[in-house]
């Protein structure tokens, strides 16, 4: 199985995307970093091989992935139920959910204003945030961005767009390369999103691993180690 | 990803893609058109005998010629608000296509003008003509003949390059493909897809290119030597 | 809050350097071996068989006229499955070699097409063979009309190897993707990006030019 | 200030005239002065000069010394307008330079239109006519590429005519064709002489300078180094330069 | 069976030659035999399709039936080396056609080296005594673009005399010449004719015509129309269509 194959080759393979903090990023000193990032470390330091990280963009993660490129997929990807008739989903193993935010002196206060015909919303090509902007505001100019969060936070930023739509921990952990205070991040989500690994339906192996792994992080207080320095606080910009 | 290769799937993004395609199209018309414009003008700057206009004509060739155009792109989309222009995208889009374009249909312009015979100038001053004159009735009209086909080749590249506006979310048919990727987690079909697209433009174009030299009576290449 | 950034940018200069030497390393790999197929199939492309010479145009075309995107795909991920299996670099090189012999055949093509036929005769007249008749008569003059237009090739193909970033590469673009991250100014770290750009490209630019001159001086100035 | 252009003076009249290309002396203190209705014909060795002689009178080269008065107007002087001056001389040229994009009759009624301002019927009409002179009436809507080259030059020669110039220059205008359209052309030229035009002709067809010319100057090196009528010049050359070119055209 | 290419033949024999350009008939039942050591002048209106009867001998131009027989080899058959025939066959073109990168004496020698594979010093200093022998020992190292017209078509002349051939066709080699230059092409064609040569030369200079050739043949419209020695020819042409071209060509 796949997990032999590691084994034997004495090395992890993941494909992730740089998209942003807090979820996976590259430091000052050029170090990749990030929640999923140590995740992953940590899954690596399980199986005791090493890891390498393959570093694609969003067009290419997927052929990593279903090419062989790579065992597994680490991104903040929402296992919808389309995608998840391609890969294999493990279990979330948190959650999050879109939201709205714009910048802090806007005129547009909270997500109903939002509503309103021509507002130009950014969101993150190919991104759930994509979809759920679009049920949520059937009347506003939608525009999909490419090339990561941040972006997004530039656009609204700099007025190319009203408000933006993306996931809210990307958003918090983002929007600390602003002064603080630069944006307002609407309190109600859009969506109540599960986040997961990916991995191929052949890999049944891997995938049963993986999802052990999530149970016993989550047990021994691993996972809430790391998603309360990454996700839930701004402990980790004291470090990176 | 080719031995699940799903053509089903496909034609169920076809509408999908027939918008993206009819989207690039027009807008690389438009972008053409654009490009067209500021090419004449430049060209006809950087055939002035003195530096005022000719020089800032070259510097902005040599510019746009040496930096990729991304940057542009964000040079504008970014740089335009700081100066308080806030335009659509799909108007930031068509400009930096123009502007970059531009610059290259500036040469093409540039060569076809000075591949004119000399003896064909010095007939137009033979008979007192103009400066203007000898242009637009002698020189100008030849240039054109000999400008289609590398014209028709950077229009092509237009073409392509206008794929890199779906960066400031302009749905054309690049986009299309990357949707089918990333909802469905089908690249090879949304890539393939794409692929087959641009080449049908492309051979549109270079029918249309073999065209016009067969209306213009250009000679046809020698097959072999 | 610009201060800051640029600060923060500077940190990150290793990675830009990181950057630009992959892309200088990508493109000159890649023109070097492309130049000397390009040439290889713009001589086959002119030569008598009619096969062989289809069949270049034919590729040609297809490499013309799809995104270099989608090829260095298939290359680098559907390739596998044909049991093929390339890293990222060696398949950036692969893409990027075939799409410059492929737009540098056609300059050659047009090059060796622009030498007098009367040359090409004299040649055949004293009994020189193909290979002498490309090597001391056709070649020679077909570089004058080949050089300016190979040079400008040349930078477009630098400005094109950005593209290989989406197999995994670090080049001068990705960096700016990935500093943008930290610095959320896509203006100023792309005009970094373009500058870095720019110092590679312009002298070719410049050496295009002078090359222009040099073979236009034979024709005389034209003074319209 | 006397105006030198004024008081009696030749149709082209060169005083003194010198032209460097470079370091190159190529016009060497030429003084000339050909009448009105007179038939000049050039001749000499390669590069001495010849074309760029009569290149000078259009304005096609600029001289550095000397005065070079055209129909009464003194080249180079600010009052005299060159694109005007420039309708009132015709220029054949060795290559023909007709314009590839038009037919045979746009080619002769371009100028006319644009430059003279005749009304585009009247000017297709003197075309037609022009091209009947010149033997071409069947050939109006043929393009330059159709024609032969006997037939392109006739057009060219038309294309002069159509302008009603006060004086034709001709710079080697059969040189480039077959021997047997030569003498289409050379019959086009003779029956423009004889009408009365003031023609200066590089040419080293001693047929044609023989028959209509009233004066043959021979140029070396840039210098006038003989002038005289053609039974003067062909048969009692007076100096050695011209007798040992003469010899060598005309022996075979 | 048996070889037609042997037995008592011309140096070129054709036999009903016939060759089409699409629909144009260019060459028409062509029969002609050129003796070793003959010189065989071609004259006749432009279009006649003279430069493709000579292109046929070295095989620029293949024919369509008939049999063209050179040095005993025909062409067209497998078994004839065209690259190695067209060593034994000189081609001076009109247009000198010389390598413009490469000096005179590198003109002169690339053949030999490549072709012949005769060792370079060797091959140098045979191309030095060639030049010199057309009158150029002080051109070997110059350019083309640095030699006047006359001078480029005789170190064409001596690049084809290099090669040591058995046969010489000249198209029209001094038509792209200044009156000046023509001589001293002329007379270089004059040693090659003398010293024996095979010589096929298209050409409408009738003093060389007088001096050399055996034999003028007169075409028109891709045939053969009349052949003979150049005083008959000359003095008195059999039909209609040689006395016009022949009264045309004399006449200036
Ligand atoms: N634009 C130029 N720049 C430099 N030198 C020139 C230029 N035009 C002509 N010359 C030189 O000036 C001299 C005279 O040239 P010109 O063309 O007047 O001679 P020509 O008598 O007409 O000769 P030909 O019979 O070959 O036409 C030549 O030595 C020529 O090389
Ligand atoms: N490659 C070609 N394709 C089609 N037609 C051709 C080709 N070459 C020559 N011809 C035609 O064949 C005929 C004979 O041409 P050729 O060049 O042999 O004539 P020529 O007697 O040498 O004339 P000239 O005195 O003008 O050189 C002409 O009508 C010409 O237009
Ligand atoms: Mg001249
Ligand atoms: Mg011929």
């Amino acid at each position: 199985g796949t997990l032999d194959e590691i084994t034997k080759r004495g090395e992890l393979r993941v494909a992730v995307q740089t998209q942003g903090p807090p979820f996976s990023l590259v430091g000052a000193a050029g170090e990749r970093t990030g929640s999923s990032v140590e995740l992953a470390e940590l899954m690596a330091k399980e199986m005791g091989v090493k890891i390498t990280f393959l570093d694609f963009d969003w067009d290419g993660l997927i052929p990593a992935l279903l090419s062989g490129k790579a065992d597994l997929l680490v991104a903040d990807m929402t296992p919808t139920l389309a995608r998840a008739m391609k890969v294999a989903f493990t279990k979330p193993y948190m959650y999050t959910g879109s939201t709205v935010f714009t910048k802090a002196d806007s005129k547009f206060k909270s997500t109903e204003d939002c509503k309103a015909k021509g507002t130009k919303i950014a969101v993150l090509l190919g991104a759930t945030g994509e979809k759920e902007a679009k049920t949520a505001f059937p009347d506003a100019d939608i525009k999909s961005y490419k090339g990561g969060g941040p972006l997004l936070l530039d656009a609204v930023n700099n007025g190319q767009a009203d408000c933006g739509v993306n996931d809210v921990s990307a958003v918090k952990g983002q929007s600390t390369a602003y002064p603080a205070g630069s944006f307002t991040i609407m309190p109600d989500m859009l969506s109540k999103e599960p986040l997961a690994f990916a991995t191929r339906y052949d890999e049944q192996d891997l995938l049963t691993w993986m999802n052990l792994f999530l149970d016993q992080v989550s047990l021994d207080g691993r996972l809430q180690k790391n998603l309360d320095y990454w996700v839930n606080s701004d402990d980790w910009k004291k470090d990176h | 990803m080719l031995e699940n290769f799903s053509f089903r799937t496909i034609v169920e993004y076809l509408p999908l893609f027939g918008q993206g395609l009819v989207t690039t199209v027009w807008l690389s018309l438009l972008s053409f058109a654009g490009a067209l414009a500021v090419g004449i003008v430049l060209s006809a700057m950087n055939l002035q005998r003195g530096w005022l206009f000719r020089v800032p004509a070259k510097a902005y060739i040599d510019a746009v010629r040496a930096t990729p155009l991304l940057a542009q792109l964000y040079f504008l989309y970014f740089g335009l608000p700081r100066l308080g222009i806030i335009l659509p995208e799909l108007v930031v889009g068509i400009l930096a296509l123009s502007l970059n374009s531009g610059a290259y249909v500036a040469e093409i312009i540039r060569a076809g003008i000075l591949s004119i015979p000399r003896g064909q100038v010095e007939a137009g001053v033979a008979s007192g003509m103009t400066y203007v004159q000898r242009m637009r009735l002698v020189i100008l009209p030849q240039a054109f003949k000999v400008t289609i086909p590398p014209l028709l080749g950077q229009a092509i590249v237009l073409v392509k390059d206008s794929a890199l506006l779906s960066l400031i979310a302009v749905a054309e048919l690049t986009r299309a493909g990357q949707l089918l990727a990333s909802d469905r987690f089908m690249p090879a079909e949304g890539f393939v897809t794409i692929a087959a697209f641009y080449l049908l433009l492309y051979y549109g174009l270079k029918g249309l290119a073999a065209l016009s030299g067969r209306w213009l009576g250009l000679q046809p290449a020698r097959s072999s030597i | 809050m610009i201060w800051q950034q640029l600060q923060s940018l500077a940190g990150s200069y290793p990675l830009a350097l990181r950057g630009l030497g992959m892309t200088v390393m990508l493109s000159l790999i890649s023109l070097v071996l492309g130049t000397l197929i390009g040439f290889g199939l713009g001589i086959l492309r002119t030569g008598g068989n009619r096969l062989i010479s289809g069949l270049i145009g034919a590729w040609v075309d297809l490499i013309r006229g799809t995104p270099f995107l989608v090829q260095i795909f298939l290359i680098f991920f559907i390739l596998p499955e044909l049991g093929i299996e390339l890293d990222a670099f060696t398949a950036g090189i692969i893409a990027l070699t075939n799409l410059a012999a492929c737009f540098i055949c056609e300059i050659v093509v047009a090059g060796i097409r622009s030498v007098p036929t009367g040359q090409v005769e004299a040649a055949l007249a004293s009994g020189l063979s193909r290979w002498h008749r490309m090597r001391q008569v056709v070649l020679p003059q077909a570089m004058r009309i080949v050089l300016p237009p190979l040079v400008g090739q040349y930078v477009l193909l630098i400005k094109d190897s950005s593209v290989v970033s989406a197999i995994g590469l670090t080049d001068l673009t990705r960096v700016g993707w990935l500093v943008v991250q930290r610095v959320p100014n896509g203006l100023l770290v792309f005009f970094l990006v373009g500058l870095g750009y720019f110092i590679v490209c312009y002298p070719l630019i410049m050496l295009a030019r002078r090359l222009e001159q040099r073979m236009g001086a034979a024709h005389g100035e034209v003074q319209l | 200030m006397t105006n030198p252009s004024k008081g009696r003076t030749g149709m082209i009249e060169f005083r003194g005239v010198n032209k460097w290309f470079g370091a190159l002396n190529v016009l060497k203190d030429i003084t000339l002065s050909v009448e009105p209705r007179e038939v000049v014909v050039v001749c000499g060795p390669s590069g001495s000069g010849k074309s760029t002689l009569i290149r000078c009178i259009n304005g096609l080269e600029t001289i550095r010394d000397g005065d070079l008065v055209v129909d009464g107007q003194r080249l180079g002087d600010p009052a005299t307008n060159m694109t005007r001056l420039r309708t009132e001389i015709g220029f054949v040229f060795q290559s023909f330079n007709l314009y590839p994009h038009k037919t045979a009759l746009e080619n002769v009624t371009l100028a006319p239109i644009h430059v003279r301002k005749i009304p585009r019927a009247e000017a297709e009409k003197a075309g037609r006519e022009l091209l009947a002179k010149v033997g071409l009436a069947d050939k109006v809507n043929a393009y330059p590429a159709q024609l032969s080259g006997g037939q392109q030059q006739r057009v060219a020669i038309a294309r002069c005519l159509g302008m009603r110039p006060k004086i034709m220059l001709f710079d080697e205008p059969t040189s480039a064709l077959d021997p047997e359209m030569i003498s289409e052309v050379l019959d086009v030229m003779v029956a423009v002489a004889e009408e009365g035009m003031t023609m200066m002709v590089v040419t080293h067809e001693m047929g044609f300078a023989r028959k209509v010319a009233q004066r043959v100057v021979f140029m070396d090196a840039g210098a006038i180094v003989e002038s005289g009528t053609p039974d003067e010049f062909f048969s009692h050359p007076k100096t050695d330069r011209s007798r040992a070119f003469l010899s060598k055209i005309l022996r075979h």
